[in-house]
């Protein structure tokens, strides 16, 4: 069984590819959000595929797939972002201050990413040169880029009237609302960069075990600090996705709390919490979980309480049955 | 028309206030023969617009909102225009992209807080304390603006109405909950030695009763301090044992009201095309110590 | 002659399509020692981790004393007697070593509380009886020990339960000479004692030296079962590999070129003073007793410490300090000893830990093509004689002895000017370690790189070197050319200043 | 390393045996702390060093404490749990109502020790036996507790008027107020179980490596299982605390982001994200911190927004000094 089988497993079977290409967690994840389809396919099956409520949850979840995405890529380095939440508020107040007084929605763009990626450089700095615990820096600029948000907006929401602008948030291309192209572009450009790269294929190397990947040559500091300021810059596009849905800047309503959700779905994606493992396509299941489970049950109308009852049981339940599946073979 | 459905979409389903307002107007749907559907969004204005969306996709005939930031007047209100759903405002106005204001149902937040300041003043001249004994809290979240508009309100009526000075005010951050008011009274009770006497106001019944528990806790009699809250929602915890504490009163707003009203305008639209005012304000009521027993019945949880 | 301890009876093990273990019966009697013998991935440490019950067997049974018994959890394994030293030490980084070698076994103070006084006199009388006081305290944090620290504490670990039947899984292969001679020492005691003993090793002198029965195991298959009364390495060899070996050591070179690497009065927080010279096609052997230092001498040539004096040139370039990237593309590499934690990513499959230090071999523009890497890293390994059931299963499903021909894979992928190799044959089976000596060979000789070699195992340093340096307490004690080379001169040079006084205390010790 | 250096470092001088005794993060952080004290000290030193202040600090991180400590055992045993916040919130539900129904303030420690105990020993299960990863688990039962005690409570605060349970929250011994005392034990008890005790060292050694923990016989299951449980019953001595301070049981009022604050705390307190690391000394000084944090600020009258961006560099602060001064030495 040494070199001869070593050639005859690489053809394999085809299903046997299919799966370990996909890898056993996403499809997992596919059978349970496929489950959560029939369900409310089958209670409100009026409305619940309509073009028009597919869009619906697509929508809904664009911010969340940006940052969910993102923070996968930290996750699997090795690190943890919790200030997403608050850069996203920070650079929708930055965003509207520039449309503001430039009445120019490209200023409002580079605004936002510059901000962003402002933000996130500071975050890699302090982990990577600070030694710092990730967690403790990015609970701690979590607090700061709200501080700052508060401080430049003194608190107040900024409006945005410039039209070019709100298209971002509003309009269409080809029948597919904006944020939602954003979406898919962000993911395959993730995708590539994560799976097809050689830069994106040394993260997993780092979050695995930084110290073979030092041995191995490849200078992490520079590695943490770039990984750090791509989440910065994706919560700066989260943060023009919000500024053009809400058609304001404003610190803390929409961003608060995002980067719980994010780091939900990157989990639910298959992360694991020591680093070197997720996937995008792992995140963007989870994220399409997260939002059919909100549309559904709106469209199904559970009272508030028992939303909060079944959507943490879903969650559960979810995960269990991946993870079943996954120990069975 | 047959089926009739009214969304409800609000800021903070998980605050009494909104429990309460949530129940009104589900009542006041089914009593008029409609379907219901209510949506906590939890303040954030992202998950607002998709509710809304995901309402209109549903085929909802009427929708009324409390919006978790006022700057999102002008969406909402054209997603409505565009979908040619009614929509009324409800405790927190909102104006279109032209600036006139959308159909609103609730409570006129700088009045009231005016209504608290002159009642804090009333009470304070009653007392008959010497002026400079006076320390006067500003319990303020200063994230929420319908917030800073009842502490505003508050402050120019109480000033106004007293011979009290604006140097008095000790402004006080909390987040808006009750043990935090607790925590950051204390300390600020401690940080001002000088002052024997507290004045103090909040956003709402929690930051003031809040406000009287640290001063019990911290030895003050209760007739050292005088505060009155917003809402009623802690009316019963504050007056249930029939004790006397620092919480004098509280404008109590019955918010199931404001959801029954908010979903009755919307069906008499609908059904007879009757244009939804512009605006319906509820107007509160002082509940103390003296006249609980006759509000006890509503206010208290079993 | 009564029954055994413990009687296997067609133990089989499959993972998947891999047959580790297939209907391997075998008797281990009190007071007797069984080497366990046979190529990397022939079956070794899975019969070992279905004797704890690490993992049920797929079909047989296990016999303690005539009963027949089944071990859902490494506990109950333990119940009956059994203790394992793994062949990979683990350890937790945050307790101390008292706690570590007593772990799940701690003194008690009442019913609950922990004895923390028994616990440290325990552990310092163990430490006596290994005679390793001089290396380890009781109350020192495991984060931070070397390899062969991790495997004394793991050695201790099972002997001091003082189970009936003690299983060691090459618990030599990063200790040198003094520290296994010491190991012996204890085993035989044990086998004084009527401890039944399994003991595994590629180093076929200990075999020789140790075993009262040589048990053979070849794909799965247990092929020979025989008294180790007259045996030699060389039949055992014949046993396992299925042909006779030539000889182990390739010729040495007769030609070296100039100077490729020139250490300079090098210091980091491990090592002081160091300097030699590396030449082309040169074999530089570095030795020393354990914590000499000579892996943190390689860690400060390769930058993964930081320097606190001296230089390095590469062909007269001079490094930077504490930057791997830059040493790398200078043209050195370096494997390190520590498989698990230094050299493997364990969440990912043998290609791409393959492929490491080589991304511009296995990339477009950028982009990883799985074909260039398939065609590169297929090649090498089949050189070493990888056994695999392909290059994309996960690196934990490889033999202990595998896994360490995917570390040699990773940097012979590379074009170098200098190898650094530390403890390179750590776990390698007789037949595959030739082949390695004699691809270190075709490395000097034909690509003309320096190699520098840094070994416990004296037949080995002594075999493949063509110079020698020695260490001891972070210094280079001795520098031996071809001709001064022996073992007494290494082993003269090893033992660091301070401890030649006492050195007659310590044989004393270890008897 | 020879052996007449190793009895001189045996032998070692009292300084340095302190040093490896308190461990060298606490250390900093209490060098950290004693820097907060000076600046409030200088800036309010009227005030600031008074009984009364001094006492205003502990009753502010009492509830706190003790979520932090407990969350350092979960921490360390290599878990997370998310949803003590909606545990306190639970719990101050299940109190409110034990003692409305009974008048009994027995009944009322009783029921909050018990619902906090129940929903830890969920949290257990799930994590050890449905195999979900710790994050997802408690995310999720985070949503059903908070659900639970909404519909328990339909929402609304429940009143408790019962004056021996409310002297809990108000009440003193010996001029310390109850929550204090309850803070002290809390810690106590878990020191002597965390470092003392038999079942509390190997805590960390399943932390540390499951697999020595395996290898060494210990039972996983029931260790994990176990240390959710106490991690409940001590959310629940959160909820008492919190219901008699604030004189009603209210699902969410004063326990929402608990957790994250005691996550938080524990991590200030050296608590690695993979388990096996941080101290009970370690978690009270990182409450401290932020006790302090809280209290200077109000004092020295800091403006909200200021306020949290100096928390958001005092925390980064706090722990950049910790690890610059563990890795010079
Ligand atoms: N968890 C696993 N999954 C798949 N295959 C495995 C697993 N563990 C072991 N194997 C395979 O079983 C075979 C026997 O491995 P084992 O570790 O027992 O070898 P060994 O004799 O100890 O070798 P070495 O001398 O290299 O340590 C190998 O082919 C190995 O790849
Ligand atoms: N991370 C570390 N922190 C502190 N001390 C260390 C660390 N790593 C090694 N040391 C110490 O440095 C000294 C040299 O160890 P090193 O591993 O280089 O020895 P070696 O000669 O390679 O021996 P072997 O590898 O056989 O154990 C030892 O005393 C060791 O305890
Ligand atoms: O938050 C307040 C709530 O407390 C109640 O007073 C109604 O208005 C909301 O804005
Ligand atoms: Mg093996
Ligand atoms: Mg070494």
């Amino acid at each position: 069984m040494s070199v001869g089988s070593l050639e005859l497993n690489n053809r394999g079977n085809f299903m046997h590819r299919f799966v370990e290409r996909v890898g056993i967690h996403n499809i997992s994840l596919l059978v349970a959000l496929i489950g959560l389809l029939v369900i409310f396919g089958a209670l409100r099956g009026d409305v619940f595929f309509s073009t028009r409520n597919l869009l619906n949850i697509g929508m809904g979840v664009a911010i969340l797939g940006v940052l969910a995405i993102s923070q996968t890529g930290v996750i699997v380095s090795g690190g943890l972002d919790i200030s997403v939440g608050s850069i996203v508020g920070l650079t929708t107040v930055a965003t509207a201050m520039a449309i503001q007084s430039t009445e120019m929605a490209g200023m409002g763009l580079l605004a936002g990413l510059v901000v962003g990626g402002l933000a996130g450089l500071v975050n890699g700095l302090l982990v990577t040169y600070g030694r710092i615990n990730a967690v403790i820096v990015t609970l701690g600029t979590m607090a700061i880029f709200r501080g700052i948000a508060f401080i430049l907006s003194d608190g107040q929401s900024i409006s945005i009237f410039n039209d070019t602008f709100r298209w971002i948030g509003t309009g269409r291309m080809l029948g597919l609302p904006i944020p939602i192209w954003i979406l898919v572009l962000v993911a395959i450009g993730f995708y590539v960069f994560m799976h097809k790269s050689i830069v994106g294929r040394n993260y997993y190397a780092i979050g695995g075990n930084p110290v073979v990947a030092r041995l191995s040559g490849l200078s992490i500091p520079r590695y943490r600090v770039a990984i750090y300021v791509l989440s910065g810059v994706m919560a700066g596009v989260g943060g023009i996705l919000l500024a053009a849905r809400t058609g304001s800047g404003q610190p803390i309503s929409g961003s608060d709390g995002l980067e719980l959700e994010a780091i939900t779905a990157a989990f639910l994606g298959g992360c694991a919490m020591q680093g070197g493992r997720g996937t995008v396509v792992g995140a963007l299941l989870g994220v399409a979980i997260i939002g059919v489970l909100n549309n559904g049950m709106i469209l199904t109308a559970v009272p508030t309480f028992y939303q909060m009852l079944a959507k943490g049981t879903l969650l559960i339940l979810a995960v269990f049955l991946a993870e079943y599946r996954l120990n069975r073979s | 028309q047959d089926d009739i459905k009214i969304g409800y979409i609000n800021k903070m389903g998980d605050h009494p206030w909104f429990v309460a307002e949530v129940a009104g107007a589900k009542e006041a749907a089914e009593a008029g023969g409609a379907a219901f559907v209510s949506q906590d969004v939890q303040f954030n204005a992202d998950l607002t617009i998709t509710t809304l969306d995901t309402m209109i996709g549903d085929g909802v005939d009427g929708i009324a909102i409390v919006v978790p930031d006022r700057a999102l007047g002008p969406i909402v209100a054209a997603r409505a225009a565009e979908a040619g759903v009614p929509i009324i405002a409800v405790d927190d106005d909102i104006e279109d992209e032209a600036g006139n204001p959308v159909p609103y149902v609730g409570l006129n937040a700088f009045a009231i807080g005016e209504q608290v300041g002159a009642e804090l003043a009333k009470l304070y001249q009653e007392k008959g304390w010497e002026k400079g004994s006076v320390g006067i809290v500003s319990i303020e979240d200063r994230k929420a603006d319908t917030c800073m508009q009842r502490n505003g309100g508050a402050e120019k009526a109480l000033l106004e109405n007293s011979d009290l000075g604006e140097d008095q005010i000790i402004r006080a951050a909390y987040d808006n909950t009750m043990v935090n008011a607790i925590d950051v009274m204390t300390t600020t009770l401690t940080a001002n030695p000088q002052y024997d006497h507290w004045i103090f106001y909040a956003c709402n019944d929690d930051g003031v009763l809040g406000a009287a528990r640290a001063m019990e806790n911290s030895n003050y009699p209760a007739e050292n301090g005088i505060g009155i809250g917003i809402d009623g929602s802690r009316a019963c915890d504050a007056f249930g044992n029939g004790r006397e504490s620092a919480f004098k009163g509280t404008m109590w707003l019955n918010s199931e009201n404001h959801g029954r009203d908010a979903v009755n305008l919307l069906l008499k639209k609908i059904k007879d095309g009757t244009e939804l005012p512009e605006a319906t304000y509820s107007d509160p009521e002082f509940v103390t110590l003296e006249n609980f027993g006759d509000y006890k019945s509503k206010l208290c949880s079993s | 002659m009564g029954t055994p301890f413990l009687r296997t009876e067609g133990l089989t093990k499959h993972f998947g399509p891999v047959h580790a273990l297939s209907d391997v019966s075998l008797d281990v009697r009190e007071g007797e020692v069984l080497a366990l013998v046979g190529e990397n991935g022939a079956g070794k440490s899975t019969l070992m981790r279905l004797l704890e019950g690490v993992h049920p067997p797929s079909r047989g049974t296990i016999r303690i004393r005539g009963e027949s018994v089944q071990f859902a959890q490494p506990r109950e394994s333990h119940a009956a007697g059994i203790r394992v030293i793994h062949q990979e030490p683990e350890i937790v980084p945050d307790l101390t070593v008292a706690e570590n070698i007593f772990a799940g076994d701690l003194p008690r103070r009442g019913k609950y509380f922990l004895d923390w006084t028994t616990l440290n006199a325990k552990t310092v009388s163990l430490l006596e009886t290994f005679g390793m006081t001089g290396e380890l305290r009781p109350g020192q944090m495991c984060s931070g020990l070397g390899p062969a620290q991790r495997q004394m504490i793991e050695i201790m670990r099972a002997v001091q339960a003082g189970g009936q039947l003690i299983a060691f899984d090459e618990p030599t292969s990063s200790l040198t000479d003094e520290e296994a001679q010491r190991l012996f020492t204890i085993i035989d005691r044990l086998r004084g004692e009527g401890v039944a003993v399994i003991y595994i090793s590629h180093r076929l002198a200990e075999i020789t030296q140790l075993a009262d029965r040589v048990a053979v195991l070849r794909d799965g298959q247990l092929v020979d079962d025989l008294p180790a009364e007259g045996i030699t390495e060389e039949k055992i060899t014949r046993l396992m590999v299925g042909r006779p070996l030539s000889d182990m050591f390739p010729e040495r070179s007769p030609n070296q070129g100039d100077v490729v690497l020139e250490v300079a009065d090098l210091s980091t927080d491990h090592v002081s003073d160091i300097s030699f010279k590396l030449h082309r096609g040169e074999v530089l052997g570095i030795g020393g007793l354990i914590g000499a230092g000579r892996s943190e001498l390689a860690k400060g040539i390769f930058g993964f410490h930081r320097r606190t004096g001296g230089t390095v040139l590469l062909d007269g370039h001079q490094l930077p300090s504490g930057d791997t990237a830059a040493a790398i593309a200078a043209g050195i590499g370096f494997a390190p000893e520590d498989r698990k934690d230094e050299a493997l990513l364990l969440l990912q499959t043998i290609l791409e830990n393959a492929v490491l230090c080589v991304p511009e071999k296995v990339s477009t523009k950028g982009f990883f093509d799985r074909r260039k890497a398939l065609n590169l890293i297929g090649k090498i390994s089949r050189q070493m004689r990888l056994k695999a059931s392909s290059l994309d299963a996960p690196i934990t499903s490889l033999s202990g002895g595998n896994q360490q021909k995917v570390v040699l894979t990773r940097w012979l992928a590379c074009d170098l000017k200098v190898l650094i190799l530390d403890e390179p044959t750590r776990g390698i089976d007789v037949g595959a370690r030739s082949e390695i000596y004699e691809l270190i060979r075709t490395l000097t000789d034909t690509r003309g790189l320096g190699v520098i070699v840094i070994s416990s195992e004296m037949p080995e340093l002594i075999g493949l070197s063509d110079r020698i340096l020695v260490m001891a307490d972070g210094r280079i004690n001795a520098e031996l050319d071809k001709n001064d080379i022996s073992e007494e001169r290494i082993m003269a040079a090893a033992i660091p200043h301070g401890a030649r006084q006492a050195a007659a205390g310590t044989e004393g010790l270890a008897r």
